[in-house]
Order: structure tokens, then C-alpha cells, then sequence
């Protein structure tokens, strides 16, 4: 399995951040580069969206989410009967992995090109629609049935979280403008996006080792949990995935959909909304073990996975 | 003080910036007419915010009201942000020309 | 007439911005993309200007900057007898709708090739001239004829403006540089321009919808007059365009500058220039009525005028 | 405080980042000696500053000075700029070491 | 002020960003506990500090604590920085609802 | 000798900034930019270091580092004893003087391209190996072997600063992914680095300018300082060019490192490391002087010189 480059620049940065150089990349390089991407992706799903039905898109969509709202319910029971920690951190924990990183479906998409294996397009819909119920799920979770959540706030808080709406934009904007439409601004969103994901791996590299601290805080079981988590959750996608007929490819993207933790929707809504929470231990988990967990061993593996099951279903 | 000066209270918040709009609603509910903000990091309690990235980053908001806005302002932190956020809050004297302007 | 994909970006920035979204594209990345825009802007201009004969512009130049004299004459009358604004508002106005809107410019002529109409590429250096005289204009019809003017800081200031310096300073490079020299350059300068201008359009849509408070300000007089003005000055610029013999292109692009309002070079000088002028009517109109109203509808309709008008003569 | 400090007046001013020349230039013609400048945005009378763009964004200049001289700028931003500008001004005791200095 | 207010020291560096990290250090031996940092730029005896590049941009950091901290920073930067760095320092009294955590 | 188009972008943010125009390049962009170039460097040097064997170049590392020694102790000699400068002035001017620069680096990369003068891709090893060495030796000669030096935070400093981490980075990064698997990643670090190395050159125009009030503080003596030793240098590295059998492209580029001063690595770690060292000094004669000087003069010079003393040998 030949390995994915834009992996080293994120090594880069760890290393980096964990010799303490004084490489620092701009924050607001860092919000830069995240909008370019979110753009990106989502007019990329939208150009692929403009080529299927919607319709046909439904009843795939309503079993994937119904499947994925089993992961925040199986991390919130994992960590707090198991786990013994406060409400509030399971519940925050679980939306965390609920909801889905869009950079490492990025990296496991752009890891299917270079090993030429197809997926489907359209997969950012998925992307898209997994990012918010879990939030609110977590938020029910920390409250247990009370009602004292304001939902209005919580809600413009989520929808108007800056990944949605640029997701959902950048759909809108592929689906009405076409390939064609988009075709001058190709030179952008399409030809640099693979140097820019590279880029934006480095500065996640920065900060996840600037997040290492917060490891220590989190203790060994966050950090198993921060393994095993992505494992059980990737097993349920490539299941969905099958079930679906979904190919290798799309398998493995929501695979890896489902494995993910969130850390931009997530953290700034679960700030707001379950202030009891320590932001540390989700952080901590999502960031300084999930996610470098998925792109140096998840991605390969779920890959591996989804190969071994077309086999024996075929 | 230059006799001409009028006494006010300037507070000021250092906090974490994922928090900057409920507490901005808050300050606005107890009636502070105007604020201003800079991007800030440090260390503290919570431990090093280095402003990497927005989970990261802290905000320093500066308010100059009167005294009994300012006490307002500082319960309303106490019993609603102290506990959960990483936050630190405090207030000086200072003199302006324009009283009735804050 | 097929719609121009880039006004999406605008859209979908206002929208985030309506709905108060979390959204911010961050100072910074304004500031870079509009050197990138305006420095790209000028070099194009330049490679342009090198193939043709400086003195054979002279005379258009001279023609073209007479009439857009009027604008901010017709603005100023309009605004201060009719619409019984104070004087320094009705200047300071007036000298924003002399001036021009380099982003309207530069979506006119992406507007242009994207419906394969051609253009002269030396329309920039008219660009440039309209840029600030009207804000010396704006100055003078202030004072009212008064002697108060502090020229000289005003004159250094509106000449060392950063949206004169790069866009004289791009045409300066193309020019000496020449298409072969800047080859190496266009991976950068042209093949990104257009995304770029799409991402500027995005944080445009951001502002806009932040100033759209500012209309209550200015009242419904002066959101009719940011309608009316720039049909009135792109009816002139049509007319001078037909006087010149110019394509429907370049003339399209004519009316485009006399139609646009400046929000770069025009808020900054009127600032220090018209101190008691209020930026939230001049802001309010050139940014929350004008730019949307020459993007959304000013341009197709300026070309269907163009396409008119030479029936009309020929 | 500390016998060793001496008393300086810290003047802070808060304005629109379009007059941050005039105002500098203005500042060193009563005879300021040296300030710092950080990018700020805010709210107030003048409505919402949000940075999104140079004509929105605010600095905060702050100037270390002897009294008299912030009694000076004072006045000069009273009569030259309160009426027009969006901007505030207000004035703290401080103690430094270096008297000289400022 | 208000009576439920404690007194304690702000104390306010503002310095060559390129000095931050040994400054930092120094102001931890002396026992610091917290600090805020905000990006500047500004102008003094050592010319201008535009920020165009990382040599030429200042940092403002603030230091909430008791005044004999804020008394041995002084005179750590007295000792070891005013000579050689374009650098101030200022301190000013200030109020907050909890002494303990300063 | 065809003159080289980025120069221009040079020249007109130096105008911006003597005529004190507002344009303001936003440090951000600054950081962003460098960390750009210096990354690419990096990765075009490790695709090319992939290509030969890496104990072929320890032999001409070595003669390179030994004589590349000789510049800041030349450098030292004349500024302490003829200078008359404060020990740890001549000290800090040294290592800067030793030390290289990225940029002019790349410029003089980007003349010999234009000029299809073929150059040996490893040189950017050399570029990494001459960053800094020098750096120490300046803070040897400081402490005229007082042992005061506190060595560890002194190296962490050098050896973790940005530009060895990203260039060294950059160098693993192409080197373990080679031409192949950087191609995705082409569009961004090789196709933009030009239009990239133009901006940055803009804004090193505005930061010259700011700091040519330096020059006054800095005095004739170290203005001609700043001209005199890079030819110095460079024709120290056109001999130990020629020793080595070097190409003319190479022996250019090997001059140019030799003549440059550093102004991003030197200027940290000497604040840090010999703080009685007036930085006025050094930056002034480092980037008020020396810079402006290779890339407008020394860089074409020291292409003829290399081309008459292959000349002479042959
Ligand atoms: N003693 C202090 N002096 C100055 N700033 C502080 C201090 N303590 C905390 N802060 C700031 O307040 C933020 C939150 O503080 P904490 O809740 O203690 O983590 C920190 O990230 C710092 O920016
Ligand atoms: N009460 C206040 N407290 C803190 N900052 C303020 C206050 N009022 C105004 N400002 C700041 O000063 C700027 C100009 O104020 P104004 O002229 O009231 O619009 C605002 O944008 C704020 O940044
Ligand atoms: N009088 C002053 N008021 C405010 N800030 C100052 C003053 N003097 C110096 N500074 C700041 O401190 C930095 C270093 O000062 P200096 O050592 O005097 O060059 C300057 O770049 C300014 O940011
Ligand atoms: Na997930
Ligand atoms: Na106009
Ligand atoms: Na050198």
C-alpha cells in the first residue's frame, strides 16, 4: 500500500511542535486555508451532485444517518458507565465523534486517487449531512432529557457554523454552476487543493502537538478509547457501506466519515453548549489521538477492510 | 488627575474567543454601550492558549462604564463564566472627557 | 444571458452574513487578495498597453475623463439641491461615484469573456485615470470654494493609495516586462485570478451584508439614488464609448466604471479629507446598494445597452 | 506601589484605523514621545466595527507620558477629532522606572 | 471601587517579539502564573516597529499578580533587558473578585 | 543580460514604501509567504537529492563548509579592527554575513532559469548547510572565548528556527516522496513558486525601505561594508566553485550563497544570543544594502565573473 505524502507534512509539523522550533503558521492562515478547503470540497460534491438524482440519494441518506447516530449513543454508554467520567464530557466526547472531520475525509479521499480507487462524488452530501445531529444528540445526552438547553441559540450556533455553511455553499455553488460554470475558477479549487490539504496538514501538525499536554489530562483511557472508538465506528460504516452496495471506495470514505472526530463544528458548538465540559479531554482525544490515528493507520486499514468484506460478500 | 477628567471603570476580560457572543449578549442585557476588542493568547489556569487555531485563541474585551455597570458586569461573569471558562476579569480607574458618553 | 458563476461567492457571503453565520474571512486575507487582484489587474493592463501606441490613448483618455467628470457633478447636484443632504455629505458621495469599483471591473470583464465578447485589454489604463480625480472633486465641491484644502497630505494620500500605487505599478511590470517576460508569473497572476476574485466576492458578500445597517441610515432617497446614479453614468459611458468607436466590450467595461462606486480608494481619503462627512451614507449607498445593483443586474443590463445602442448607430 | 516608580499617565485611544496618520502626526506635534499600536475592533455610538474590511477596523494607540502632555492630546482630540471620529480616550496613573523615559 | 474587589498589580511589558520566549521564561522563575499576549507595533527610542516583518514587531504582555512579583519582574527586566532591548514596562492597580488565583 | 521581471515587484514595493504609501503587505503574509517559499526549496532540492547519492556530496559539503568559515572571520576582522564597530556588533554582522540568504537564493535561481543556465538541484543542501554555521561562530567571536555562552537555548533557537525546520523538512518531505509523489502537490510548490517569490519580493521592497533609516545609524563605513564583502565572498565561492568542478549555473549559485547575508535566521538568533549587538547595524547593512545590491547587481556580476573564470580555465 504505497503511502500518502501529504501525510509527511503533517509528520513536519508534529515534529515541529514537538521540538518546540518556532515555526508558527498564522492563525489566520490557518482560517484561510480551512475555508479554502471546505469551499473546495463542497463545490467539488456539488459538480458530482449536478450528475445523479437527489432522489435516488434519500434512502441511502436516511440509513447512513441512522447508523451514525449509533456512535455518539455507543461513546456516550463506552465513557460514561466504563469510563466513569462526568456526564458532561461523555455527552461532549460523543458529539465530538459523531460529527466527522472534513480534513481526514480529505486525506482518505485524496489517499483512494493516488491508489486509483474510485468513489463516488457525491459522498460530500454524507459529509455534510453527518456533521450536525450529533451535536444535538450531545446535547440532549448532557442534559439527560432535562429542558433547559436553549435550543434557538444552539441551534444558529450549528447551522450557521462556518464548515456547514460553506459545505452546503460550496454545494449549491457546484450543483448550480456545473463543471462548466466552474471550469475558470478550476485553476484554484481543483489544482491546488491537494498542496493546500498538504499545507493545512502541517499546521494540524502544530497543533496537535501543541494538544499533546492535553494527553496527560485525557489519561490512558481517553486515549484507548481514542483508538478503538474510530475502529468500531469505521466497522459500522464499511457494514452501512455494504449493505448499500456502496463500491470500495465510497466504503472506505465513509468509513472513515464515521471513524472521525470532529474538532471545528464540534469544540465551538459543545463550548457553548455544554459548558461543563473540559474542552481539554475531547480536544485532547479527538485531535491528539484520533486524528493522527486515521491518517497514519485508519485510512490504510479501513481500506484493507473494505477489501477483505467485497470479498466475502461477493 | 487633570480636573477636567470624569471617573469611570474600565473593565477588562481576557477569555477564550469561542465565548465571545453569549458574553457580548451578556454585557449588551446588563448595558454596556460599547466595547472593544483585540485577538490575544496567554497561559493561565487552563493552560497555554496559543491562538494555532480558534479553539486556541483568547479575545481581551475592554469595557468603560460606570462603576455600578462594571459590578453588574463582574457578577454576571462570576456566577455564569468563572466556573466553566477559562476567564480572568478586572477593573481600573480611569478618566475621560465625555462622561455621559459611557 | 448565461449568468456569471463568480456572483454565487457574492451570495453565498451575504447570506452567511445575513443569517450572522460565524464566518469571518479574516482581515488579513482581505487585505492580501485585493493586492493580489489589484497588482494582477495591472499587469495585465501592461502586457496589453505594450501592443499598442501610448499617444494613439491620449485622446480617448482626455474624452473619457471629461465626461466622467459629470458623474460626480450630477451626484453632487442631485444629492445636495434634491436629496438636501449636507454639503459634505452630498462631496463626499459624489466623489465615491466619480470614483470606480476596481472588484465591478474586474467581474464586468470576467462577465465579458465568459460570454466570449472581446474587450480591449487597455481599458485598464482608463481605470486607472478614474480612479482619483473625482476625489479631489469630491474635495473641492466640500469647501465649497473655500481655501481650507490642505493639498498636499490630501494629494499624497490619494496618489500613494495602495490601490493606485499597485495598479500603476502593475501596468509599470507588465509593460516593461512584456507577456514573455511575466510568463513565468501566470500560473500566479492569471491562472488563479478568476478563483481569487471569486473568493474576494466572498468576503465582499460578508461586508455588504455587515453594512446593510448602514441603509436604514441612509434612508430610501439615497438607495434609490444608488440605483438611479450608476444607470445615469453607464448611459454617458455607453454614449462616450459609441463617440470613441469602441467595441460593445470595451464599452461595456466603460459603462461598468462610470457605473461602479469606489469602496477602496474613495471611504479612506474622504475620511481624512471630509472629516464631517458620515461614512455610513456614502459606505451604505457605493457599498450596500451600488455593488450588488451593478453585479447582480447593472452588468448584463449594460451590455444589452451596449448591444442596443450599436444597432441603433450602425 | 512600589517607592521606586514613578508616576506616568498612560493615555489610551481607541479610534477608526483610517486616521491612524493624522492622529500619529498629531500625537508627535504636542510632543509625544514614543506609543504602541494594537489592531482592535469594537462597538459603540459610531455602531459596529467589526474589522471585516480597512473601513471598518478600529486600533488602540497608547501613549506613556507625563501628565501635561496627555492634558494636551486631550484637547487636540477634543477639538479635532470627538465631533467627526468614531473614538474614545480616556487616561490611568501608572508607575515606571524610568522617568526620564517618557 | 467596589468593596468586594482585591487589589492587585497589572503589570504591562511592551517589547521586541523576538525577545518573547527567554522573557517569558524569566518572568515564570520569578513566579508568574499567568500572562497575555497581544501583537503590536509602535515607535520609541529604538526607531519604528512597523510589524512589516518579524524583526521590526513588538508585543504588548500583561501580568495580573501581587505587586512584589510584579516589583521582582521590574527588576529582572531592569537588569537584564532595558540596557539592550527597545522595551517598556508600567504597572497600574486594578481590581478582581478573585485574589487567590493571581 | 536579459533583466529579471521579479526584480521589478522588488523595485516598486520599495517606491511604495519611500514615498510612504499606505500599501501595507500584512505580516501574515509575510510569515505565509516565507514559510512557502522555504518549504518548496526544501522539496525541490529533495527531489533532486533523491536523484544522486548523498556521499558523493559529503566531499564538496565539506570544502564548502571550510571555506565558507573564512566570511564571517573575514567579515569580523574588517568590521572590528578597520570598523572600528563594538566587538559584538562585528560579531553579530559576522554571522549575518556568514549565514545565507533564502531569497536571494532563489532569485539568483530564478536568473540562471531565465537565462537557461542549467544548475545542480542539490545545491539547495548547500543553501541548508551554510544557514548556520555561522550563526555560531558569530557568537564565539562576541564572547572572544569567554565562556559565558549558554550553548543549549542558543542551538534549540538555531536548529529549531523556522527556516532550517522547514527547509530541512522540505528536503526529507522530496526526498522520501520523490518527483512522483509530489506531483499532486506540483501545482502548488512548483507551478505558483515564481508568482509566490514575486510577492514576497514586493513586500522585502517595503521592509528595505522601512529600515533605510538604519542605514544613517549604520554610517559609510558599513555601507560600503555592504558592498564590498559580498564580492568578497562571491568570489571566494567562484574559487572553491571552480575547485570543485562545478557548473557555471552551480558556481553562480554557490557565489550568491557565499555573497548573501541572512536576514530571517541571523536577525532572531543574534537578539537572542549577543543582545549588546545593535540590531540596526546589521539589519541595515544585511537588508538596506546587501540585499538590494545581489539582487540588482551582484547576481548578473557574478554570472560573468563565473563565466570569464571558466573561461580562464579551460
Ligand atoms: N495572571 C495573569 N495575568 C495575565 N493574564 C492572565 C493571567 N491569568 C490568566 N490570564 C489570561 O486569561 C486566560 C484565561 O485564564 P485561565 O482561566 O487562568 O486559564 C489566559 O489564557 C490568559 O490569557
Ligand atoms: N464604552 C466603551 N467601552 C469600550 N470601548 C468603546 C466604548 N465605546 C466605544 N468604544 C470603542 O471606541 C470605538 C469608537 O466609539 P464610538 O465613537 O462610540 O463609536 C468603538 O468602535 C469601540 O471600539
Ligand atoms: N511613550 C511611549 N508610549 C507608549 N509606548 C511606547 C512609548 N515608548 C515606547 N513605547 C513602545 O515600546 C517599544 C519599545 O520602546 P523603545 O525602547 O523606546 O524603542 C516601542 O516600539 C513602542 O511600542
Ligand atoms: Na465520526
Ligand atoms: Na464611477
Ligand atoms: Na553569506
Amino acid at each position: 500500500m504505497p503511502f500518502e505524502p501529504v501525510i509527511l507534512f503533517f509528520l513536519l509539523g508534529l515534529f515541529a511542535g514537538i521540538i518546540r522550533s518556532d515555526l508558527k503558521i498564522p492563525a489566520v492562515l490557518y482560517d484561510s486555508l480551512s475555508i479554502f478547503l471546505l469551499l473546495a470540497i463542497g463545490i467539488k460534491g456539488g459538480i458530482e451532485l449536478a450528475r445523479h438524482s437527489l432522489a435516488a440519494l434519500a434512502g441511502p441518506a436516511l440509513a447512513i444517518l441512522a447508523a451514525a447516530a449509533l456512535i455518539p449513543l455507543i461513546a456516550f454508554v463506552v465513557l460514561y458507565r466504563l469510563g466513569r467520567l462526568a456526564r458532561a464530557d461523555a455527552a461532549s466526547l460523543a458529539a465530538h465523534y459523531g460529527s466527522v472531520s472534513v480534513v481526514t475525509f480529505a486525506v482518505a479521499a485524496s489517499f483512494l486517487s493516488r491508489n486509483e480507487i474510485a468513489y463516488d462524488g457525491y459522498m460530500v452530501v454524507f459529509l455534510v449531512l453527518l456533521e450536525f445531529p450529533a451535536l444535538l444528540l450531545g446535547v440532549v445526552l448532557a442534559r439527560g432529557g432535562g429542558s433547559q438547553t436553549r435550543w434557538g441559540p444552539m441551534l444558529r450556533e450549528v447551522l450557521g457554523g462556518k464548515s456547514i455553511v460553506l459545505l452546503i455553499g460550496g454545494l449549491l455553488i457546484g450543483w448550480l454552476a456545473g463543471a462548466d460554470g466552474i471550469k475558470p475558477l478550476d485553476r484554484l479549487f481543483l489544482d491546488l487543493f491537494k498542496g493546500v490539504l498538504a499545507f493545512f496538514l502541517l499546521e494540524m501538525g502544530l497543533v496537535v502537538a501543541s494538544r499533546l499536554g492535553d494527553l496527560r489530562k485525557a489519561g490512558a483511557f481517553l486515549i484507548g478509547f481514542g483508538m478503538a472508538m474510530p475502529l468500531a465506528a469505521a466497522t459500522i460504516g464499511l457494514l452501512v457501506g455494504q449493505f448499500l452496495d456502496f463500491s470500495v471506495g465510497s466504503s472506505v470514505l465513509l468509513a472513515t466519515l464515521f471513524a472521525s472526530a470532529s474538532y471545528i463544528a464540534a469544540p465551538a458548538a459543545m463550548r457553548i453548549a455544554i459548558p461543563e465540559a473540559n474542552p481539554a479531554l475531547s480536544i485532547g482525544a479527538a485531535l491528539g489521538v484520533t486524528f493522527p490515528f486515521n491518517l497514519l493507520l485508519g485510512i490504510p486499514l479501513y481500506h484493507d477492510m473494505a477489501e477483505r468484506l467485497n470479498g466475502v460478500f461477493q | 488627575m487633570n480636573p477636567r477628567l470624569h471617573h469611570k471603570c474600565l473593565l477588562t476580560i481576557i477569555c477564550e474567543g469561542e465565548i465571545e457572543r453569549p458574553l457580548l449578549a451578556a454585557l449588551q442585557r446588563i448595558g454596556v454601550r460599547g466595547h472593544t476588542i483585540t485577538e490575544a493568547r496567554g497561559q493561565g489556569e487552563h493552560g497555554d492558549r496559543d491562538a494555532l487555531w480558534p479553539s486556541s485563541a483568547n479575545i481581551r474585551i475592554e469595557v468603560l462604564c460606570d462603576s455600578n455597570v462594571a459590578d453588574a458586569a463582574l457578577s454576571a461573569l462570576e456566577s455564569e463564566y468563572f466556573a466553566n471558562y477559562g476567564l480572568i476579569a478586572f477593573v481600573s480607574d480611569v478618566g475621560v472627557l465625555r462622561t455621559q458618553k459611557f
